[in-house]
């Protein structure tokens, strides 16, 4: 660890990690089928794949978390058997996963040292010791970290960096990200890019998993392509182009991402004047026209998303007003906003959206239960002829209505999302992050969705992170900034730099 | 792994039919009569199956509320407590009135008005219904005897009221009459209507079910005055059956109630469960009581062996789904 | 054998009516705290018992605190730290259990706090204040034989709905049995209950054992809502009260007298006067306190009465009260030790 | 014992929001203490504040093991019905071997046994703590109840070291039990806070699936959270029955109740992961406080329920109120 050989890609020593016919079987499904990559020290080896094409099958192996079915995984040329996860860490392979794997009740310093906590001849725990070396990880990586911070209390890229600085306590030869910047803002993003290039510098090898090619094209030197659990290529990532990268990937080309269609804007639909919630949003006001895509951008931490919850009356404000179609929006709740026509698609599908264990019926079906009620009664012939309808127009992929919603993909159970306010018939859509997590062919269906809902003339309100969505499906965009709308910009007239300059103000 | 799962339970037929709601459990209650009259021909005569029955109204009834709160993702354990007092009550306004209607009604009243302390506990001042609902026990199990110092007689003697109890209608004992009414009406609720739904919707994702339009507090409690209605009406039915109101009576009896309500396959931590299985749950625990005694076996296994059936249940139903609580 | 045992009783108990009269009567010295432990406050018996205690600690001249163990027997040994911590003169205990109390005495005799026990003997007490379960039993097992013979009958079919969690009520059950064959040699125990002392509980186990045989004339329960519980379940199972014979223990509260006032089968009731022996437990403080000896036992009297001599003993007030009528209660006597003790088991 | 600054501020008072939690305790023991003293002469004695310390000694060996549990994201009702189980074959052995000694080594061996049912249905089987624990809270007192016969069991040898366990006090002033307690505290906070074990189980509880990615043996670790519970019950019943100088068959029962709201109180969470055992040992002190101050000022038992009630459900709400405004 102390030493710091500039490593070059391009050795032919031994490969930090080398995999071979790495092979995964669930019960009726082979989830990876005789995969082999090499990762070599100071080098960044991308893996892309849509949801389903094997990516976290493969890390969690890496990982130490499933037993390979066949095939070897060899760290520095010698095979391992990993029995746990602490296994693999001891073998030097470090997993940053997309859900943190910290305790937030903890400070930093124990959380770097949560495998293994440094104790006394005696056998307790040695605090001091545990600080000191956590203070010398951040010195050495450039860490801007408080030891005795308390971890539930950082950001996600601060947490991200205490996952890192795990990896670096246990003289990892390894680091694999999954997914790591789906919860970051373009600003952090670039942090990580550059604890990214130290860690190469310090001769780890990494793995970058990742949906969003444009980082990938930016961080990685190799990039391997995994579909439907096979291996379909590894190349230098400077010889793919985005068209051949996302060609490989779902197996087909996908011409237009944003399709456009003509849209013609109504009346003002909604109108937010003045709103302040007690500890985040400061001052909101704007208007949305029917049919108009109204996009909000702001970075981690802006408000978008208590900008969200607020607006249709979930979370309390503490001043201002919410007119829909010149109806106040008064008591402020969701009852409320639901009866004037305003719903909201959450960020998190899983806490926020979902009845997990009930079936897709009764998913898509409990915001418009009304329509099928009679005295009480609920007309379940109806219903199921109703949610049949939606199934086939937004070709929502299922065994049988009455299958478990958990057992569907993640675009799948958005789309089932989306149904649950279309069958209510909402005059306004408030959208949160709607493609988190969903795969690039789904995403595509979805943004289409999106535009062909907005044509129809829904006022719809769309809060994200990513700027190819925000420019693709917006009108008129909104960038929040420590709960002010810092800019308003017609997207038609407008850079992505005005953007974050707004943003970052 | 739910992706494997799911295979496992489509590829698996057989599987498929013994994970219905209740196969299980009907097939547990069949050995039960089976094993019982073999050993007991009094236990499948007319008196016994009308003991039976009896016993098995006032835990059902009660058991529907709880069903229905515990599936909305809340419990009450003051059930118990709340019988008792709400008997005391019933007989208290019977004696002041002279009339078993408003008596009856009193006792309803008193057994909502418990439920409705308990709902504003847990869903305004946000106290965990559990904890919030072993406190309602205990101030419930003083309060009584701050309302009356012994049992309450039926002091005008009103001969019809311990008739009502133990009367027949149709040849069915106006008690099972009771409890299978409210079992339709729970049964139709939950299957047939938008309240059933929403008492799923928010057990199962109560952010989720706010975001709906709909307010997971008002929910809850709906479920928590349900509850405890039923328990008032059950209470009445107790007094009738004791021809008293005992404040020493429910010693015990919410741990039964719940422990049918788990038996019959309702989730506790919500969103799943249903009428239907808590019916079984009812009997075969009733049942087992009633076998005890008709094989004088010692009744000390009336303790033991639900705890047993309990776990054993819990832990079928775990393999049948194929699930963990991991 | 049980004559003669009869015979010694009454005139022991004469004796020492006198004797505990005389000594109060002419004690110099009243004790100025006296603590009362008791097992079960909110129970009727108790409430009559601590009500005997605050009237007679009334006309003495002083007053008695009450704490209850609440059937916690570390409650119990808690109160009486706790009593000790106040300096109580005198203790009076009601044992939840009659082990668990052995080491409160010792403590209690560590720091010179006489006790007098309530209800339970226990090893290393002084003097004990009770009634005689067993004899209670006994006595209204042999009222009841009485009763059945007098109406023509000569076979006894028993349904005793018991609570075998405490020994004093197991004496009780076992008491009314061996009395009712003195009367009916055949008298025939058909089920044997646990009601846990409870209406409500009684009900449930009565109902399912009367669906197993119906075929009994006699419920004998341990306690007033026993033997209302079981009544119950027979009136729910719809069966005639005519041969019925129903036999309640206690008399602690007005469930009883309800239910004897409609004539029907309840018509033998053991009462055993809690009001008499909270009165006989204060008295009994006043002479530990004063140094005086005492019998390690104290019969506190209980007698069986029926529906007509009823009135004797208790009469109605109001719809919610009712009075003892202390000078009958008075003149029973009670026997100097008793048949048999929780320790004979 | 190894301090640092990052210690010191973790469980300093005014730091952090745990400190906060447990400032406000301390500041609520102490209210309680001041009310009584002025209601009752006695009340603020060297005697009476010593005896309520060894009174509180049983409940506090139970929560503490209940804490422990629910620190690690499962619950354990069972420890009454522990309690009681445990004390037969402590005098048993006793009265066979005139053997302190040996009848504790007894006595935990039953704890270390029911311990392990419960850890391996739990942690192992992944069947419902709290369903598991409510089944095995029947099952073992029924047991109790056969094996007894519902008689007490006496120390027939009169042993003096079995008393004075239970009744002597430590240097003529501290009870015996209160020492064992105060020791058992100690021991735990320190095992919670200074060794990988105590951390293990706060991760695990927190989030059980980063526990497991960090390498530890997540049922493992609850398994022996259970063991520790009932060992801890199990010395709760050794104290208890010492007091008692009998095996006794109701002992210990709602125990419990009393457990885990005593637990709760002290800020344990629920929900797992979060609580510390000095809060814990400051809610039992609150509850045991509160008991003896209303027995001192002769308040009936109906109106201590009523009080201990509305003292849970206004500091559990209090709670509730002071998250969310956070």
């Amino acid at each position: 660890m102390t030493e710091l050989n500039i490593a070059d890609p391009t050795n032919t020593s031994v490969p930090v990690l080398s995999v071979s016919g790495l092979t995964k079987k669930f019960p009726g499904v082979l989830a990876l089928d005789d995969v082999s990559i090499e990762v070599r020290s100071g080098e960044v080896l991308a893996i892309i794949g849509e949801n389903g094409a094997g990516k976290s099958t493969l890390i969690k192996m890496l990982a130490g978390v499933y037993k390979p079915d066949g095939g070897t995984i060899a760290i520095n040329g010698e095979v391992q058997n990993y029995a746990s996860p602490a296994d693999a860490l001891k073998a030097g392979t470090k997993v940053v996963f997309q859900e943190i794997a910290l305790i937030p009740e903890f400070t930093v310093a124990e959380n770097i040292f949560l495998e293994s906590h440094l104790i006394t001849r005696i056998g307790t725990i040695d605090w001091p010791e545990i600080r000191r070396r956590a203070r010398d990880i951040f010195e050495r990586a450039g860490f801007a970290l408080d030891p005795d911070a308390k971890v539930g209390d950082l950001s996600i890229s601060q947490q991200q960096l205490v996952e890192i600085s795990r990896a670096l306590a246990h003289d990892a030869k390894l680091v694999i990200m999954d997914e790591p910047t789906s919860s970051l803002t373009p600003l952090e993003v670039r942090h990580l890019f550059e604890v990214i290039e130290r860690l190469k510098s310090l001769g780890i090898a990494i793995i970058y998993v990742s949906h969003k090619l444009e980082e990938i094209f930016e961080i990685s030197d190799r990039c391997t392509i995994l579909r439907d659990g096979k291996w379909i290529s590894t190349q230098p990532t400077s010889s793919h182009t985005n068209d051949s990268l996302i060609k490989d990937m779902v197996g087909r080309s996908i011409d237009d991402l944003f399709p456009r269609s003509e849209r013609k804007f109504g009346d003002t639909v909604v109108q937010v004047d003045g709103l302040y919630t007690h500890n985040r949003l400061d001052n909101i006001s704007f208007n949305v026209r029917a049919g108009e895509v109204l996009g909000f951008f702001g970075l981690m931490g802006a408000g978008r998303t208590e900008l969200a919850k607020a607006i249709v009356g979930y979370d309390p404000i503490s001043a201002g007003s919410i007119k829909i179609n010149g109806n106040l929006l008064s008591p402020h709740s969701t009852i409320k906003s639901k009866s004037l026509g305003l719903g909201l698609l959450s960020e998190d599908r899983k806490e926020e959206g979902l009845m997990m264990d009930a079936n897709v019926t009764r998913n898509m079906t409990l915001s418009a239960l009304q329509k099928f009620t009679r005295g009480g009664f609920v007309n379940a012939a109806a219903e199921t002829k109703t949610a049949q309808s939606f199934v086939d127009r937004f070709r929502i992929k299922l065994a049988k209505l009455g299958q478990p919603i958990r057992t569907l993909s993640g675009g799948n159970q958005q789309k089932v999302l989306l149904s649950r306010w279309l069958m209510y018939g909402l005059e306004v859509i408030v959208l949160d992050e709607p493609t988190r997590g969903i795969d690039v062919g789904a995403k595509t269906e979805i943004f289409a969705l999106i535009d062909e809902l907005a044509s129809q003339g829904l006022a719809v309100i769309l809060m994200t992170s990513e700027m190819p969505e925000l420019l693709g499906l917006s009108d008129r965009i909104c960038v929040l900034a420590e709960g002010k709308i810092t800019a308003t910009f017609e997207t038609s007239n407008v850079t992505q730099e005005e953007i974050l300059d707004a943003a970052i103000q | 792994m739910p992706a494997t799962e799911s295979i496992k339970q489509i590829t698996n037929p057989i599987k498929k039919i013994l994970t219905s709601e209740v196969g299980f459990l009907v097939l547990s209650l069949l050995a039960l009569i089976i094993g019982i009259s073999s050993f007991s021909e009094q236990f499948l005569s007319a008196p016994n199956a009308v003991a039976i029955l009896h016993q098995s109204s006032l835990v059902l009834i009660v058991a529907i509320g709880m069903t229905v709160l515990l599936i909305s993702g809340e419990v009450d354990i003051s059930v118990g407590a709340n019988l008792a007092f709400s008997s005391c009550v019933v007989m208290a306004v019977i004696n002041q009135t002279d009339s078993i209607a408003l008596g009856a009604l009193a006792g309803i009243a008193f057994g909502t008005s418990v439920g409705f302390i308990n709902a504003f506990v847990t869903t305004v001042l946000k106290v965990n219904s559990l904890i919030g609902t072993i406190a309602m026990m205990m101030m419930l199990k003083g309060g009584v005897f701050l309302f009356t110092r012994e049992a309450i007689q039926n002091h005008h003697q009103l001969p019809l009221f311990p008739k009502i109890a133990t009367g027949f209608v149709l040849g069915i004992p106006v008690p099972a009459l009771i409890a299978s009414i409210v079992a339709i009406i729970g049964w139709v609720i939950m299957t047939r209507t938008k309240a059933g739904r929403l008492f799923l919707a928010t057990g199962a994702n109560q952010k989720a079910t706010r975001l709906s339009g709909y307010s997971p507090e008002r929910v809850k409690f709906a479920a928590f005055l349900l509850t405890g209605a039923l328990t008032g009406l059950a209470a009445v039915i107790l007094a009738s059956l004791i021809n008293a109101g005992q404040p020493t009576a429910g010693g015990g009896f919410e741990l039964i109630v719940i422990a049918a309500v788990l038996l019959g396959g309702t989730s506790l931590m919500g969103g799943r469960g249903t009428i239907l299985g808590t019916i079984f749950g009812v009997l075969i625990l009733k049942i087992v009581d009633n076998g005890i005694i008709l094989l004088r076996l010692n009744q000390d296994y009336q303790i033991i062996f639900p705890g047993i059936v309990l776990i054993l249940a819990l832990y079928m139903d775990q393999k049948r789904r194929g699930t963990t609580n991991d | 054998m049980t004559f003669k045992n009869l015979i010694r009783g009454t005139i022991s108990g004469i004796a020492l009516s006198a004797c505990l009269a005389a000594s109060t009567a002419f004690a110099a010295e009243m004790p100025k705290k006296v603590g009362y432990i008791t097992n079960y406050a909110t129970h009727e018996w108790y409430q009559n018992v601590i009500k005997g205690m605050e009237d007679r600690a009334a006309q003495l001249g002083f007053e008695i605190e009450v704490i209850d163990a609440n059937l916690d027997m570390a409650k119990q040994v808690s109160a009486a730290e706790d009593f000790m911590a106040r300096n109580i003169d005198v203790l009076i205990i009601t044992p939840v259990n009659e082990e668990g109390v052995v080491p409160i005495l010792r403590r209690a005799k560590a720091n010179g706090v006489p006790v007098v026990l309530e209800g339970n003997p226990a090893k290393g007490m002084d003097v004990l204040v009770a009634i005689c379960d067993y004899d209670t039993g006994y006595h209204a097992g042999v009222a009841s034989g009485e009763y059945l013979a007098a109406k023509g009958g000569d076979s006894a079919r028993v349904m005793n709905v018991g609570l075998p969690l405490l020994s004093a009520t197991i004496l009780r059950s076992n008491g009314f049995m061996d009395g009712i064959r003195t009367i009916i040699p055949g008298a025939e125990l058909t089920h044997d209950l646990d009601g846990a002392g409870s209406a409500d509980r009684s009900q449930e186990v009565a109902s399912a054992a009367l669906a197993v045989d119906a075929n009994i004339n006699v419920i004998y329960g341990i306690n007033d809502s026993s033997a209302l519980g079981g009544l119950q379940a027979w009136r729910a199972a719809g069966l005639s009260e005519d041969e019925l014979l129903v036999v309640g223990t206690g008399g602690e509260g007005l469930a009883f007298m309800n239910e004897m006032a409609k004539n029907g089968p309840l018509q033998l009731e053991a009462a055993m006067f809690p009001e008499k022996v909270g009165f006989t437990a204060i008295d009994a403080a006043v002479s530990m306190f004063n140094g005086e000896d005492l019998p390690e036992h104290i019969v506190s009297p209980t007698t069986t009465f029926d529906t007509a001599s009823l009135s004797d003993y208790y009469v109605l007030t109001s719809d919610t009260t009712r009075q003892i009528q202390w000078d009958a209660v008075n003149a029973l006597v009670a026997p100097a030790s008793c048949m048999k003790y929780a320790s004979d088991l | 014992m190894p301090q640092s600054n990052n210690i010191k501020s973790k469980f300093s008072l005014f730091s952090t929001s745990r400190g906060n939690s447990e400032l406000a305790l301390i500041v609520s023991l102490l209210v309680v203490i001041t009310i009584f003293s002025f209601m009752s002469e006695y009340f603020l004695t060297v005697r009476n504040l010593t005896n309520v310390l060894g009174q509180a000694s049983i409940i506090m060996a139970l929560a503490m093991g209940v804490a422990i549990v629910l620190i690690s994201g499962e619950v354990d009702i069972s420890v009454g019905s522990v309690v009681a189980a445990v004390a037969i074959p402590l005098v048993e052995i006793m009265n066979a071997t005139d053997s302190l000694m040996l009848g504790i080594a007894g006595a935990l061996a039953l704890g270390l046994m029911i311990g392990a049912i419960n850890g391996y249905l739990s942690a192992y089987l992944r069947i419902n703590s709290l369903i598991v624990t409510l089944g095995t809270l029947f099952i073992i007192r029924g047991f109790v109840y056969l094996y007894t016969g519902k008689r007490p069991i006496a120390d027939t040898g009169y042993l003096e070291n079995f008393f004075q366990l239970g009744s002597g006090r430590f240097l003529d002033i501290l009870p015996n039990p209160a020492l064992v307690a105060g020791i058992i505290v100690i021991f735990f906070i320190f095992i919670m806070r200074h060794t990988r074990f105590g951390r293990r189980i706060y991760a695990v509880g927190s989030n059980a699936e980063v526990a497991s990615l960090a390498g530890y043996n997540v049922r493992r670790l609850r398994f022996y959270c259970f063991i520790i519970c009932s060992l801890l019950a199990s010395v709760g019943g050794i104290l208890l029955s010492s007091r008692l100088g009998s095996a006794i068959h109701t002992a210990g029962m709602g125990y419990e109740f009393q457990a885990i709201a005593a637990v709760v109180l002290g800020g344990v969470s629920l929900a797992g992961g979060i609580g510390s055992l000095f809060g814990v040992m400051l809610g039992v002190l609150i509850l045991a406080f509160v008991s003896n101050g209303l027995g001192m000022i002769n308040l009936p038992t109906e109106w201590q329920l009523v009080i201990t009630g509305l003292v849970i459900i206004a500091a559990v709400a209090l709670d509730a109120f002071k998250k969310k405004s956070r």
